[in-house]
Order: structure tokens, then C-alpha cells, then sequence
């Protein structure tokens, strides 16, 4: 493979998904409102939320330390790699053997501390209450998460992204019913992950019931805007790992320009359908006591293990 | 160095008598605590050092053996360094000379007598440890194991006005003691009845199938006793916190590691031919021993009796990885079984710098603040700064995130696991990657922990009235955890050339090493088994995240602005924001608390309602004091009291006894 | 010559302390005397050594590596123990706990005591070396009963009548061993010597010495305090004077060992049976494992060292029932390393009792503050009894150990079980006792503690380097009696 | 031949020390059993003047002529001087009750038969039948030191055991060599006398000379 082209394609993917996840947000809230009869505030208002608090003056905390300060960037910048990664749009890129799916995860759990941290810099009940609960999801959801993904790289001998959806996607269709529980249990991570319901409500601010939304209270300006951007990032690179590996037809491999067309389309397609199907699962459920998450999680992590049980079972 | 000269043996013997000769001019120029601490310490980090390089030598050098002039009559002290040996030499050097470092600081103010002490057992524990990493046969092993146990004991009780110290200092050497005797057992077992007891002669014994296990379990329970294995970790939280802070670090981060090398020079070396059924009792073992000390870690605010937790997990964490290896190997796969002994023995070495450097940051605090209990710590890292930094690394190093070095040896450990379709048995494959999750969530809790470690103790607002302003470390003490935080940072960022080196021991131990494509790969990529199948670069992992963060910040700078305003905390409009508001390290564990409630026994005083003075109290405990360690107790005082019985101060009595003894044995005689 | 000196002294001194014993000098008196014996005992060990074993008198009295080894460690420990004795008679002196008049009899019989030890280490006479044996508990009754409170009669009565009745026992023993032998050997005084039984040892009756056996080992056992015949042990230890327990734990034992180890080489030569062996090995496992239940409900700390004893001697008598060159050779290094830490213990805690003011445990605290050297002695002879390496104790312990995996494995379990509780009740008792916060007061005399340095150094060699020299001389000794 | 005649006197000797045993195991006045004590040392000086006469074992004279001055004469009436001078001649009390005793004893008799039958067929000795009986008197002695409470009868308990033993050494060997039996000889005196000051002692200690008040130290 031509390295110029595969870091062409590298930073093409970087930068049109980093500029896209935003979007990704307005749509799963356009759509949310669309569901709940309201008539939304439009799949470009998360771009307008961010320049305006761009243009703001920071104003940071007395106390606040310089690692509160520089976690906006931090996390802006694992999840920026985060997405540089999963195979969004090709395969075979040149950074995408410096992290294998299980680094995918550290990155994740990464930039959670960091975030968690920050929050308990200021000092304030809110920070703390809100990292207590992050973490606690964060603890749950990560086993879960890995498990989901070691049933993907044990079909495909690998828990290199690329190797997974080439040997998911590229060849052969096999029909795997270890997959299918691997892909709920792998959901509801997402869920949970992301700050949405039934885990957390991104969209309030009752302070018995906030996860993320109490971590970021402190932020403002540039700094908010950093995390939001990062947050949208997280949703947009999850649904895209989870793209990759249930539903991996369709990726490019680097240097394939026409495939690449392709695989902007139909991605482009399978976001907005997820987009969709997110904004629909969160307006039928309930959110849930925070108690209820480790039954939550736990079932996910069940989901992942019976679908691990499977594969050595039926699929061997 | 010209290896005709000098054998890595001899090097490292001298080095060893070094330290003890050390040792013993700070216990005669204990009047002179300024020479002790300033002299006697540096030079013993010295020793380290080269100990360290001696170490890194023989692992590529072929085993060298010697033979001392002391010892038992039909056997002398037999010395033989070899990879593994020469691996753990390494760590033991390095880790020690960072800790040595910073204990010049930290015992600058020690009274004289007390430090002439610290500084004989210090270093004896030292030489001990290096002795018990050469020893080459039983007698000289056991010989070194216990004295390691003994100078260690003395160090744990130097503040033995404290009745906890006491206490954890006889908890701690029963173990060890008894853990010594199921050692000492196993060689026994081992010997089989012929030649001597030189690790040659053990190695060359042919054990029957149940023999070999028989000494498997034992050598899995004397070393699992000293390593802090469940159930037999119970001295371990109680022994690390009553210890000075660089021997606590030198516990834990050395100390523990000589059972892990002696677990593999045991089963690996001189048992040999193992079985997979060993393996998944190591797998299995190591799973809970991971999970159980995460949690109770998590339970925990007393700093340091937290990061000894910690050292139960990350044995336990050391263990999957071995246990894995064990499971591969006697399966016959040993390319995979030396992914997972490669992937343990990392983490031992991880854990040792790591742990090392948390224990030393620990030290730090006490040392400056007074202060153990993190419910009154708060707001560190302004007047900490270094030692704040240093312990983010080390906290970020132990919850294995990337791409500090904990993630690298998880991660091979993960990998391990996904070998599991080679196995057979289609229980042990299932069974392999739920350990594999097991690991993952103690993974996630130690996240959790160490976000509560660092925010309550070096974040937020400081929840006591301190007399004076914490002082930051000296010199001395900021140069000890400089030198370990450096060390994370490389065995993260630069796993391969370590990789290498592990290699070795695992060619020298199992004929087996990573696959060719695996140690084809340049130091930029650290591969596994092939690059298809996984891959991991720090180095690029670390510059991604550094560009990305430097770019935004120039472009949010260069597009918009950098204006900055301070003010008061916001949190969502409350006034009278005070220090009683933030979680203590208590409150933020109770989630866990409450999530994992069977794991532990909790005792809860809630007050009344009508109480005027409300005091809510609640303890965590352990259970296996109730289950395990209380009833054997009580056994054996019920079997004293029977036999006291018999001597029940008549002499009639007594009388009776030697008269029932003659005739019994009359009867028999005839 | 040596030898009259070796035996000489102690008796002229026994005589002359007999007189002198209440003078102001007679404590430097004592030492010396026992350092001449001292000498005396060295140079016969290094002419034996040199020159190979020699009978004398009429091949009444024989000196061979075995017995010369333990009439070297008897003559030093009591030298040693002598100069221990000298602070702290004087110290029990001023306390008014002894009358000149007693310390008149203490050290006449202290000297005695030695006396009668030497004599039955050296004679070559069975019947003598019962007599011996008799007189030494008769001088030992005397010294456990110095100080005539009702508890130290009580001891010493128990002691009397358990290891005289036991001594009698040994006596009928004795006698039958005389009527196998005089079959062989003809009536007289050759009949009873060691040096002509072990030649004729496979002509003499079986039957008979098995019986004889019996009764040695039941009669000599009492007084080695083999379990269930150890009633007086520890009683006799904890009342009298604490040099007699030191002397009483580090040499009485090892003499009345050595009679029944003599014993049994000649009866298994008889028999040609290991039926000695394994009654020895029954003895020493039931007392291992009957002291280490008993050291956790100890109080007392002379009583607990006492049971501690026990428990050693029940290794020793385990080990020499083993047999073979290298458990006993095992056994021997024990014994020495035994005698060295358990001296060296009684020295501290007699020391420890006296500034406490009292031998009940929890009434000791924190010598490590009040007496550093009290302290550290205590301690680190507690871990080396408690075969902590690198002590020599462990070194033995070791081999013993290693030996009985090999030839009797099922006892190793019931060793190694019993060698734990006692590690846990001994370092349990002793670690509140040397850490913590002080309770004592000043002494009278300067404490002499050399001697607890010298045992503990000697020890710790032991277990890191044994000079090739001793292991020679150990060696020839299993040799003559593996 | 004289022989038989001899061995018949000796056997009736023996008999006689049995059946003394046996009398001081029932007694239970001490006086008694100082009497009974010196009785059984005089049978056995006559015994072994029989042994001695009738072997021509000239050392057994010294033997007998010991034996005389110190268990007939000297020892009794250094115990008849102490009772009167501590004033213990009240009634000994015995654990078991005297029955019973006997019970055991005469278990205990026949185990000691059982047990020298095989030993005295190796003996060349005229005297080769007694070895049972002086077995069955040791065992009889150790029974009534068990069996006794006051400090005075587990003594003469004691130095009967020796008679019995002294009786073996005679029946089975014709006597120890004489430097252990003079050696035997002094220890029995000194221990003697030392039991003497012990009683004055103890009866100082505890105003009574029941062992009951011996029982202080103990694991309980």
C-alpha cells in the first residue's frame, strides 16, 4: 500500500468524522423531538452551541488546577484518535495498528479518568457526585464492552478492528448467532456509555439524576465546547465500532478511492439509520434509578458472555 | 566487562555482600545519622543499579553458576544466575535504586538509633532478595526466604509502639513462616529420594503425576502465601501500611515479586512437565485473588493499607497471566504459554515500578502532611506539585490505561487469553475469556479506585486544618520517584525492547518464545503473535494525542480567543460551598459498597433520629477472618485445651502416665 | 590427664564453693572454676579430635568424638552460664530472694551439677553412668528448690519423685542389660562397659534387651521430658533460679539423650531390628506435637521456653531414632544449636523476669525500649528457637526434616504442624513482650550479657558456615552411633 | 546336692517379699509401713546372704552387709525420728480404694510373670525364678506410689521400688559390679536425705505433708 495515500485517507477520515459528529447529535435530538411531537431545534444546532461557546470567556474556578484545564484538550484528542482508528470509512490505515480493540477500550477508560478527575478538582459535591457515578458505569460497562468484543475477534482470530472487519465484512457471508447477542449486549454499552437513557438523560440537569452532565458543570466556554465536541465524538466513534463490527459491508480498504465513495454513501445511510434507531430506544424507555444500571449492565455483560458461549459452542 | 573475568554470578554475589556489608557500617556509624542517611543509602542505590545491569546481562548471557564457601557440610551455598533470575535481578535493581533514592529524603530525619537499625535491615532485606533470586539450592533458598521474611518483619515493627504494627508484623511472619514451611514441604517433595538438594538434583528428580502435584500445590501455596495470594493475603493490607513508606514500596514492589519468582522457578524449572489442570488452579485462583483485592481496595482510606489492596489485585492479575501460560504449555501450545509468562512477568515488572512509585508518593504525603487517612486529605497537588505528578502517572500506570506500561502487560495478558481456541477442553476455552473479563472489570474498578485516590487526596479542597503548609518532597525523594515515573513512561511507551529481553527468559524457561513474526517487528510496534491479529503502538498512540491536543489548543487560541476569567465555583448555584461537601474516599466507594454487598461484611452504627449528636459509623471487613483464619484459631486453642488437660498438676497423675507408658510399651516389646 | 582435670575441677570446686560458696567472691570463684573446666574440656576435645578416641583407668572411663563433643558444648554452656549467674545471683541476692547460706548450696551445687554431668558423659560404665545420672538430679532437686517458696518445692517434689522413680526404671533397665551382657562378657566390671557391649552387640540376647530397652528409654526419657513423662519439665524449669533452667534446658537434656541414644545403638545392633529407632521416633512425634499444643497456654514465660524444650528434645529423639549418618549428624548439630539458643534465652529472660519483677508474661512489655540488648536477645533467640533461618537451628531443622520426608514421610506432616502452632504461640508471647511500651525498672548489677551475644553468634554461624573441622568431628561422631 | 535346697530357701525369701509388697500396698498406717519397710529389707539381706553363701559370691556380703546398715537400720529409723519429729502418724489415704489395689496388684503380678518368664530362662543363676517376683514387686512399688497422698508413703513407695530392684540385681546377675552398687548405694542415701529436709520443708511450706497441696502448677 502507497503510504502518502494511506495517510491521505487517514486524515480524510479523521477530519470528516470529527466534523461530522456534531451533526450526529443534532440528528439523534431532531429525531428525538420529531418522536415526541416537538419540532426540534434542528441537525445544526450543536455547531451553533459550540461557536457560541467558543466565542465566550472562560471562566474557570479559583482553585482549579492546571489538569482541569488542559482535560478539554486531552479528551478532544483520545477521542480524535478514537475515531482515527475504527475503521470508518477503510481499512487498513496507518494508524490503526497502533491500537487493537482493547486499546480502543484503554482510550475510552482514559479519557473517562481524565474527565472524572477534572471533575473532582474543583472540590464541589456536584464533581464528585457526578465522577462516583461515571466511574460506577464505567466499571460495569468496560468488562462488558470487551467481552462483546472478544466474541467478534475470537470469530476473526483478532482484535485488530481492520482484520475483524475484513474478515467480517470482506469475505464469505457466515451467518453468526453469537454475533447476534454480542450486538444487544454491545448496545446496551452504547447506551449506557454515552450518557443516554435509560443510564443518564444528556438533556437534563436534575441534580439527583445526573451522570456526565454533574463531571462538566464546572466547565464553561472553550472548555465546554471541547467536551461537548468530545462527547459527540465518543457517540459517533461507538456507533461506528459497532457499525464495523456487526455491520461491516460496505468499508473501504485505504487507497480504494472508488470504494471510498461507497463507503462515504452507505455510511452516511447506516448513521442515520442508527441515529434514528437511537433517538426511538431512548424516547420508549425509561430512565432508570442508578441502581438499576449494574442490573442493566450486568445483563449486558451476560448478553456478551452467553454470545462468547456460543461461538465455542455452535460455531466451531 | 570481559566475560572471562567476571561471570554475571560473581557480580551479582558481590554486589549482594556489598549491600549487607552496607548494612552493617550503618549499624556501626549509627551515631553518625547524617553519614547513614547520606552515605550509606546513596551507595546502596548505587549497588542497585548495578545489580540492575548485572542483571540485564545475564539475561542475555548463558547461566552462569558458582559454588560459596559456606553452607551445610554436604551442602554448600550452591549461586546460578540464569534469565529468569537475571530478569527478576533487574527489577529488584531498578526498583530498589529509585526507592533507595527517595529513602535518603525520607529518613534524613530518623532518630540515630532507629535509622542504624533501618539501615542494617534495609539492606540485609535487600541482599536477601537478591540472594533468593541466585540461590541454586534449597538449603541456600529457604535460608535467604526466611531472612527476607525476618528483615522484613523487623522493618514492618520499627514503630512497634503502635499495637496495629505489632499485630500486622506477627500476622505477617506467621504467613511467611507457614508459607516457608509448605515451601521447604514442597523441595521435599521434590527431592524424591535421591541425590541432593541442589535445584540440579531437584530438576532432575522424576515425580510420579500425583507427586508433581502434590508439590505444585504446595510450592503454589507457599508462594502464594508470600505473594498475597487469596485466601492467605490477610497480612499483606496489615503488614505495607505499618511499614516505613520506601520499605512498604520495597515490599510490595519487590518483595512480593520473589514469590512469583520462585512460583515459576518452582513449577516452571524444577517440576517441570506441567499440566494444564495446574494452570486454570493458578487461572482461577488469580481471578479472585484480582477481583477481591480491587474491591476491597475500593473500601479503603487509609492510603497506604488501599495500595496494599492493590498489590493483592495485581498478583492476582500476575497470575492469570502465568496461570494462562500454564494452561497453554500443558496443553501443548507453548507459543501462547510464553505470550502469557511474557505477559506476567511484564506485569511484575510493572506493578514493581509502578506500585513502587505509589507507595513512594504515599510516603511523600505522610511525610509532609502527617497524614494516612485520605477522608482528610484535599487539594495536594497545590502544594505538591511534583509529587502530584509523579503519583498521576503511577495512578494512570496502575489502572492500566494506555499508554502507560500497566496497559501494555493487561493487554499481552488479554491477548493471551484469546488463544483460547486452542485449547481442547471446551470448558478451560470458555472459561479463559470470562477470566479474561474478570480482569477487564478489576481493570475498570482500579480506574474507579485510583480516580477516588487521586481526586480525594490531590484534588478538590483540603478537608483539614493542617498546622503548617505541606512542605513539597526533597531532592532526594523527588529524584526516587522521578526515576520510577521515568520508568512507567518508558516500559509503556517502549515496551519492545523489554519484550525482548522477556523473550529470553521464556526461550531459557519453556524452549518456547513469541512467534518469529512477533519478534520480527521493529520497536515501534509491539505485536503478539502476528501483526493480523493484534498490534499496539504507544509511541504513536501518545504523539496522536499530544499533536491533536497541542493543534487545538493553537487553533481554539488562533480562530477564537484565550481570555480567561477566574471566579468561585459555580456547582449549579449552591452557596456555602465547603469541604464537608465533597465525597470522602468513603463516600465514593459506596457504590461498590454497595453493588458487591456479599463480598464484604459490613458493620453500620446509624444513628437515631431524636440522636443530638448523630454519629454514623461503619467499618468494612473481611470475611476470611470469620470464615478461614478465626476457626483454625479456634481449633487449635481447643486442641491445646484438651491436651492441657492432661497436665493437670497431680503428681499421681503423673505418676500413672509413666506407670500406663512402661507397661504399654512392655506389652508391646513382648 | 585432661580428663582428671575435666573431672577434677568441678568437684574441688563443688567442695570448695561448698565452703566458700557465700563469700563475695565466690560468683567470679564459680566462673573460674567452670572456665578451667572450660579449658580443661577443650583441650581434651582437641587431643580426641587429633588423635582418635581414648580409654583410660582401667577402660573405665572412654572418650570418643561423640562424647567429647557434648562434654565440650556441657563445659562451655556452663562456663557461660556461670558468668551469667554472677549478676544475677547477686541481683537475686540484693532482691533478698536468697539467703547467703542458699547461695552457699547454689553454687557448690552448681559445680556439682557439672560434675555429674561430666561424669556421665565420660564414663564408659553403664551402671556408673546411672549413678551419675541419679546425682545429677539430686543436685538439680537442691538448685530447683533454692528459693523454698511453696511453688519451687512443689517443682522440685515432682521433679524428685517423677525422675527418680523414672531414674529407677533406667536402673532395672541397667540390670537387665548387665544379665544379657554377662552371658557374653562374664560376670564383673567389663560386662557393663559400653566400649565391650558394642563389640558383642550382635551376641547378646534380643529378648532381653528388648526389654531392657524399655525400661532405659522410659526411665532416661523422663528425664530427656519425653511426652506423656515430661510432667517435671517445666515446672522444674519455671521455679528455680534461671541459670539451673538454662543449664538444666541446654545440658541436663542432652546428657539424658545421650544415655538413651547409647542405648539404643546397642540394642538395634541386638535386635537387628529398628525397634528402638521407632519407639525414639513415636517418643520424639508425640512430644513435638504435645509441647507445641501446650506452648500457646503458657503464662509463664520460663514455663514456655520449658515446653520448648520439650519440643526440641522431641526433634533430637526423633531424629536420632531415624537414624542413619546424616539425620543424626542432623541431630547433633541440634542439639548444640539448642543448647547455645535456649541458654542464651533463659539468660535474657531471666534478666527480663528480674527488671519486671516477675515471670508472667503480660506483665512483660517493651524491653526493646527499657533494655535494647535484653530486648534484641530476647528476640532474635526466640525467631533462631523458633528455627528461623539464617540461625543454625534451621540448619538442623532443615536436614531433619528433609531426612524424615524422605524416610518417614507420614510423620512430616505432624512435624511441620506442630513446628507451626509453636512458631505462633512462642512469637505470639514474645513479640508484646519485646516491643511495645516499657514496664521495667533499673537493675542492681549491670546485666552480663555477652553470653547471650556469643551463644546467638555461634548459633548464627552455624546456620550460614559450618567450619569443615566440626563438621569432621560431627561426622565421625554419626559415624559411631548412625 | 545343696543347690535345690538353696533355691527353695531363696524362693520362699521371694515369696516372702511379694507377699511384703503386697502388705505395704494394703497398709494403711505409716508406721506400718516404715516396719513393713525394714522387714522387706531384712529379707532381702537375708536373701542375698543366701545367694552369697550358697555361690560363694564374696562381693554379695558387702552387698548384704550395705543393704543392712542402710535399709534396715539407718533408713527406718531416720523415718521413725522424722514422723515423731513432724507428728504424722495419722492414717494413710489411698486414691483408690485398698480393693481395689489389689485388684491391679495382682494383674499386675501376673503381667510381671508373664513378662520374666521369658528373661529367666536365659539365666544361669540359682536364682533365676525370682526375676518375676522382683519385676512384679517393682511394679507393685510404682502402683503404690500412685496410689498414695501423703509425701512420707510415696517415698518408702520409692525405696521399696528400690529393694525390688536391688532383689533383681541380685536374682538375675548375683549383683552389679561393686562400684555401682556402692555408687547406688550413696545415691540412695543422699536422695534419702534429701527427701528428709524436702519433708521438713514442705511441712514448713504447707503445715501438712498431703500432696494435695502440690497440685498449684498445671495447664489449666
Amino acid at each position: 500500500m502507497n503510504i502518502a495515500s494511506g495517510i491521505v485517507f487517514q486524515v480524510l477520515q479523521s477530519v470528516l468524522v470529527v466534523l461530522i459528529a456534531p451533526l450526529m447529535l443534532g440528528w439523534v435530538n431532531q429525531c428525538r423531538a420529531w418522536l415526541q411531537n416537538k419540532s426540534g431545534a434542528g441537525i445544526w444546532q450543536p455547531y451553533k452551541v459550540l461557536n457560541k461557546l467558543f466565542h465566550k470567556d472562560a471562566v474557570l474556578a479559583h482553585n482549579a488546577s492546571h489538569l482541569f484545564r488542559s482535560t478539554p484538550y486531552i479528551l478532544f484528542g483520545c477521542m480524535w484518535l478514537a475515531v482515527g482508528i475504527v475503521p470508518v470509512l477503510a481499512t487498513s490505515l496507518p494508524f490503526a495498528p497502533a491500537a487493537d480493540v482493547i486499546a480502543l477500550v484503554g482510550l475510552f477508560a482514559l479519557a473517562r479518568v481524565f474527565v472524572s478527575l477534572a471533575a473532582m478538582d474543583i472540590g464541589t459535591s456536584f464533581g464528585t457526585l457526578g465522577a462516583r457515578r461515571e466511574m460506577m458505569i464505567g466499571f460495569l460497562a468496560e468488562p462488558a464492552m470487551l467481552m462483546t468484543l472478544f466474541t467478534a475477534s475470537l470469530i476473526s482470530h483478532s482484535t485488530s478492528l481492520a482484520t475483524i472487519v475484513e474478515t467480517l465484512g470482506h469475505r464469505e457471508l457466515v451467518i453468526y448467532p453469537s454475533m447476534a447477542f454480542a450486538a444487544v449486549a454491545f448496545l446496551m454499552v452504547l447506551l449506557a456509555e454515552n450518557a443516554r437513557i435509560p443510564i443518564d438523560n444528556p438533556s437534563t440537569h436534575l441534580e439527583l439524576t445526573m451522570i456526565h452532565e454533574a463531571m462538566i458543570l464546572e466547565y464553561s466556554a472553550r472548555h465546554l465546547a471541547l467536551v461537548e465536541w468530545a462527547s459527540s465524538l465518543k457517540l459517533t466513534a461507538y456507533i461506528t465500532i459497532g457499525i464495523a463490527i456487526f455491520v461491516p459491508w460496505g468499508i473501504a480498504q485505504a487507497g480504494d478511492w472508488t470504494g471510498m465513495l461507497i463507503a462515504i454513501a452507505v455510511l452516511v445511510v447506516k448513521l442515520t439509520l442508527a441515529g434514528a434507531g437511537l433517538a426511538l430506544l431512548e424516547t420508549v424507555s425509561a430512565k432508570m434509578r442508578i441502581f438499576r444500571a449494574p442490573e442493566f449492565l450486568g445483563t449486558a455483560f451476560m448478553l456478551a458472555t452467553l454470545g462468547m458461549l456460543t461461538h465455542f459452542l455452535l460455531e466451531r | 566487562m570481559d566475560a572471562s573475568f567476571l561471570q554475571p554470578i560473581e557480580a551479582a554475589v558481590t554486589l549482594s555482600v556489598i549491600w549487607i556489608g552496607l548494612g552493617l557500617i550503618g549499624l556501626a556509624f549509627m551515631r553518625a545519622p547524617r553519614l547513614v542517611s547520606h552515605a550509606v543509602f546513596p551507595a546502596g542505590a548505587l549497588v542497585s543499579i548495578l545489580l540492575a545491569a548485572t542483571g540485564l546481562w545475564a539475561i542475555g548471557a548463558p547461566p552462569s553458576a558458582a559454588i560459596l564457601p559456606a553452607g551445610l557440610p554436604d551442602l554448600p551455598f550452591h549461586v546460578r544466575i540464569d534469565a529468569l533470575s537475571g530478569f527478576f535481578l533487574l527489577l529488584l535493581g531498578g526498583v530498589s535504586f529509585g526507592i533507595s533514592l527517595f529513602a535518603v529524603g525520607y529518613f534524613r530525619d530518623t532518630e540515630a538509633a532507629t535509622l542504624g537499625q533501618l539501615s542494617l535491615q534495609y539492606h540485609v532485606f535487600l541482599a536477601s532478595m537478591a540472594f533468593v533470586l541466585i540461590a541454586d539450592d534449597a538449603y541456600l533458598f529457604m535460608v535467604t526466604w526466611e531472612s527476607m521474611a525476618l528483615s522484613s518483619y523487623f522493618l514492618v515493627t520499627t514503630e512497634h509502639h503502635e499495637e496495629r504494627n505489632r499485630k500486622a508484623g506477627f500476622i505477617y511472619l506467621l504467613v511467611a513462616h507457614i508459607g516457608a514451611i509448605s515451601i521447604l514441604l514442597c523441595f521435599g517433595v521434590l527431592h524424591g529420594g535421591h541425590g541432593d538438594y541442589t535445584f540440579e538434583a531437584l530438576r532432575a528428580a522424576e515425580l510420579s503425576g500425583f507427586w508433581a502435584t502434590v508439590a505444585f500445590l504446595l510450592a503454589f501455596f507457599g508462594f502464594g502465601a508470600k505473594a498475597g495470594m487469596l485466601p492467605l493475603h490477610v497480612w499483606l493490607p496489615e503488614a505495607h501500611p505499618a511499614a516505613p513508606s520506601p520499605v512498604s514500596a520495597l515490599m510490595s514492589g519487590v518483595m512480593l515479586k520473589t514469590a512469583i519468582y520462585g512460583m515459576i522457578r518452582v513449577i516452571y524449572d524444577l517440576i517441570g512437565g506441567i499440566r494444564w489442570e495446574w494452570g486454570l488452579t493458578v487461572l482461577l485462583f488469580g481471578a479472585a485473588t484480582s477481583l477481591f483485592g480491587v474491591l476491597f481496595a475500593l473500601m479503603q482510606h487509609d492510603l497506604k493499607r488501599l495500595l496494599a489492596y492493590h498489590s493483592v489485585e495485581n498478583i492476582g492479575i500476575i497470575l492469570i497471566g502465568i496461570g494462562l501460560s500454564m494452561v497453554f504449555v500443558g496443553s501443548g501450545h507453548p507459543v501462547a504459554g510464553a505470550l502469557g509468562l511474557i505477559a506476567g512477568l511484564y506485569h511484575t515488572l510493572n506493578h514493581a515500578v509502578f506500585k513502587g512509585l505509589l507507595f513512594l508518593g504515599a510516603g511523600a504525603i505522610l511525610k509532609s502532611t502527617g497524614l494516612r487517612n485520605l477522608n482528610e486529605m484535599g487539594g495536594l497537588i497545590r502544594y505538591l506539585p511534583h509529587t502530584a505528578l509523579y503519583f498521576l502517572i503511577g495512578a494512570l500506570a496502575i489502572s492500566a490505561l494506555p499508554p502507560l506500561n500497566g496497559f501494555v502487560s493487561e493487554w499481552l495478558t488479554f491477548q493471551a487469553s484469546l488463544q483460547a481456541p486452542l485449547l481442547e477442553s471446551s470448558v478451560v476455552r470458555s472459561l479463559v475469556p470470562i477470566v479474561a473479563a474478570v480482569l477487564a472489570l478489576s481493570g475498570a474498578l482500579t480506574g474507579m479506585c485510583f480516580v477516588k485516590v487521586y481526586g480525594v487526596a490531590f484534588l478538590g479542597q483540603h478537608r483539614h486544618e493542617l498546622a503548617e503548609k505541606p512542605r513539597e518532597a526533597s531532592r532526594w525523594e523527588r529524584a526516587g520517584m522521578l526515576w520510577l515515573a521515568a520508568a512507567c513512561l518508558a516500559l509503556g511507551l517502549l515496551p519492545v525492547f523489554m519484550i525482548g529481553q522477556l523473550n529470553n527468559v521464556s526461550q531459557a524457561l519453556i524452549n518456547a518464545g513469541l512467534s518469529n513474526e512477533a519478534m520480527a517487528s521493529d520497536w515501534l510496534w509491539l505485536v503478539p503473535t502476528s501483526s493480523a491479529q493484534a498490534s499496539y503502538s504507544p509511541i504513536v498512540f501518545l504523539l496522536v494525542i499530544a499533536v491533536v491536543f497541542e493543534l487545538t489548543y493553537l487553533v481554539v487560541r488562533q480562530v477564537y480567543h484565550g481570555r480567561l476569567r477566574r471566579s468561585d465555583p459555580w456547582d449549579c448555584g449552591y452557596p456555602e460551598q465547603t469541604s464537608r461537601m465533597e465525597d470522602t474516599a468513603d463516600g465514593f466507594g459506596q457504590p461498590v459498597r454497595q453493588i458487591f454487598a456479599p463480598v464484604f461484611l459490613i458493620h453500620r452504627e446509624i444513628p437515631r433520629a431524636d440522636d443530638p449528636q448523630p454519629v454514623f459509623k461503619q467499618s468494612v471487613q473481611d470475611r476470611h477472618w470469620y470464615w478461614l483464619y478465626r476457626p483454625i484459631a479456634r481449633f487449635t486453642e481447643f486442641l491445646s485445651g484438651h491436651v492441657g488437660k492432661l497436665q493437670q498438676g497431680r503428681i499421681s497423675i503423673y505418676l500413672l502416665y509413666s506407670f500406663l507408658t512402661l507397661i504399654a510399651l512392655l506389652v508391646f516389646a513382648q | 590427664m585432661e580428663l582428671l582435670l575435666v573431672l577434677g575441677v568441678p568437684f574441688a570446686g563443688g567442695i570448695v564453693l561448698g565452703f566458700w560458696g557465700h563469700r563475695e567472691f565466690a560468683p567470679e570463684l564459680n566462673s573460674g572454676m567452670s572456665l578451667l573446666t572450660f579449658l580443661a574440656a577443650a583441650v581434651l576435645t582437641v587431643h580426641i579430635i587429633a588423635g582418635g578416641p581414648i580409654l583410660v583407668w582401667h577402660e573405665n572411663f572412654f572418650v570418643d568424638s561423640f562424647n567429647v563433643f557434648l562434654v565440650a558444648l556441657t563445659a562451655f554452656v556452663a562456663f557461660t552460664t556461670s558468668l551469667f549467674s554472677r549478676p544475677y545471683m547477686r541481683i537475686e541476692l540484693n532482691h533478698g530472694k536468697l539467703s547467703p547460706n542458699r547461695l552457699r548450696l547454689y553454687h557448690s551445687m552448681y559445680q556439682m551439677f557439672t560434675f555429674t554431668m561430666l561424669l556421665a558423659l565420660l564414663t564408659n560404665n553403664v551402671g556408673i553412668l546411672w549413678v551419675a545420672m541419679e546425682a545429677a538430679t539430686l543436685t538439680t532437686v537442691l538448685l530447683v528448690s533454692l528459693y523454698r517458696t511453696p511453688a519451687s518445692l512443689e517443682a522440685a517434689w515432682k521433679y524428685f519423685i517423677l525422675c527418680g522413680v523414672g531414674l529407677a526404671q533406667a536402673l532395672f533397665g541397667t540390670i537387665l542389660l548387665y544379665f544379657a551382657a554377662e552371658k557374653v562378657l562374664g560376670a564383673g566390671g567389663s560386662a557393663l562397659l559400653w566400649t565391650h557391649l558394642y563389640e558383642v552387640k550382635d551376641q547378646l540376647e534380643p529378648t532381653v534387651l528388648g526389654l531392657a530397652f524399655v525400661f532405659l528409654l522410659v526411665g532416661y526419657g523422663t528425664k530427656v521430658g519425653l511426652a506423656p513423662l515430661h510432667n517435671w519439665l517445666p515446672d522444674a524449669h519455671a521455679e528455680g533460679p534461671t541459670p539451673i533452667s538454662a543449664v538444666l534446658s541446654g545440658l541436663l537434656l542432652n546428657v539424658a539423650l545421650y544415655a538413651v541414644v547409647r542405648s539404643k545403638v546397642l540394642v538395634e545392633g541386638a535386635l537387628g531390628t529398628h525397634f528402638a529407632g521407632h519407639l525414639m521416633m513415636g517418643f520424639g512425634l508425640l512430644s513435638v506435637v504435645v509441647a507445641a499444643f501446650l506452648l500457646s497456654r503458657q503464662k509463664d514465660v520460663k514455663r514456655l521456653f520449658a515446653y520448648s524444650s520439650i519440643e526440641h528434645m522431641g526433634l533430637m529423639t526423633f531424629a536420632f531414632g531415624m537414624g542413619g549418618a546424616l539425620a543424626t549428624f542432623a541431630a547433633m548439630l541440634h542439639m548444640t544449636v539448642h543448647s547455645l539458643t535456649k541458654s542464651a534465652i533463659f539468660f535474657t529472660v531471666g534478666h527480663a523476669a528480674q527488671k519486671s519483677g516477675t515471670q508472667i508474661m503480660d506483665n512483660i512489655r517493651g524491653l526493646i525500649d527499657s533494655n535494647p540488648t535484653i530486648g534484641w536477645g530476647l528476640m532474635l533467640g526466640s525467631l533462631a528457637i523458633l528455627g528461623m533461618p539464617p540461625f543454625g537451628v534451621f540448619a538442623s531443622e532443615f536436614m531433619i526434616l528433609t531426612v524424615a520426608m524422605h524416610q518417614q514421610p507420614w510423620a512430616t506432616p505432624f512435624l511441620l504442624a506442630a513446628l507451626g502452632v509453636a512458631f505462633a504461640a512462642i512469637f505470639g508471647k514474645v513479640q508484646p513482650m519485646v516491643f511495645g511500651t516499657a514496664t521495667a525498672k533499673r537493675l542492681p548489677h549491670p546485666p552480663a550479657l555477652i553470653p547471650v551475644f556469643v551463644h546467638l553468634a555461634i548459633v548464627l554461624l552455624l546456620g550460614l558456615y559450618i567450619p569443615p573441622y566440626l563438621a569432621e568431628w560431627y561426622r565421625q561422631a554419626a559415624q559411631l552411633i548412625g | 546336692m545343696n543347690l535345690p535346697f538353696y533355691t527353695q530357701l531363696i524362693n520362699l525369701l521371694a515369696a516372702l517379699l511379694l507377699l511384703l509388697a503386697f502388705a505395704m500396698l494394703t497398709q494403711r498406717r505409716i508406721l506400718s509401713l516404715i516396719n513393713l519397710f525394714a522387714l522387706q529389707g531384712f529379707v532381702l539381706v537375708l536373701s542375698t546372704l543366701v545367694v552369697a553363701y550358697s555361690t560363694h559370691q564374696s562381693h554379695l556380703y558387702y552387698s548384704a552387709l550395705l543393704t543392712l546398715i542402710l535399709k534396715v537400720l539407718f533408713l527406718p529409723w531416720i523415718m521413725h525420728r522424722l514422723i515423731h519429729a513432724l507428728n504424722v502418724r495419722w492414717d494413710v489415704e489411698t486414691l483408690i480404694d485398698i480393693p481395689a489395689t489389689m485388684l491391679i496388684g495382682i494383674v499386675l503380678v501376673i503381667f510381671a510373670f508373664n513378662l520374666a518368664a521369658p528373661i529367666s530362662q536365659f539365666a544361669g543363676t540359682i536364682t533365676k525364678s525370682t526375676l518375676g517376683i522382683a519385676t512384679a514387686s517393682i511394679l507393685l512399688s510404682f502402683l503404690m506410689m500412685i496410689t498414695r497422698r501423703k509425701a512420707v508413703s510415696q517415698v518408702i513407695g520409692f525405696l521399696t521400688m528400690e529393694n525390688g530392684l536391688f532383689f533383681a540385681a541380685t536374682s538375675a546377675t548375683y549383683g552389679m559390679p561393686m562400684v555401682v552398687e556402692l555408687g547406688i548405694a550413696l545415691d540412695v542415701l543422699v536422695g534419702s536425705l534429701i527427701f528428709g529436709v524436702f519433708f521438713f520443708h514442705i511441712r514448713e511450706t504447707f503445715e501438712s505433708l498431703d500432696i494435695h497441696h502440690l497440685e498449684k502448677l498445671k495447664e489449666r
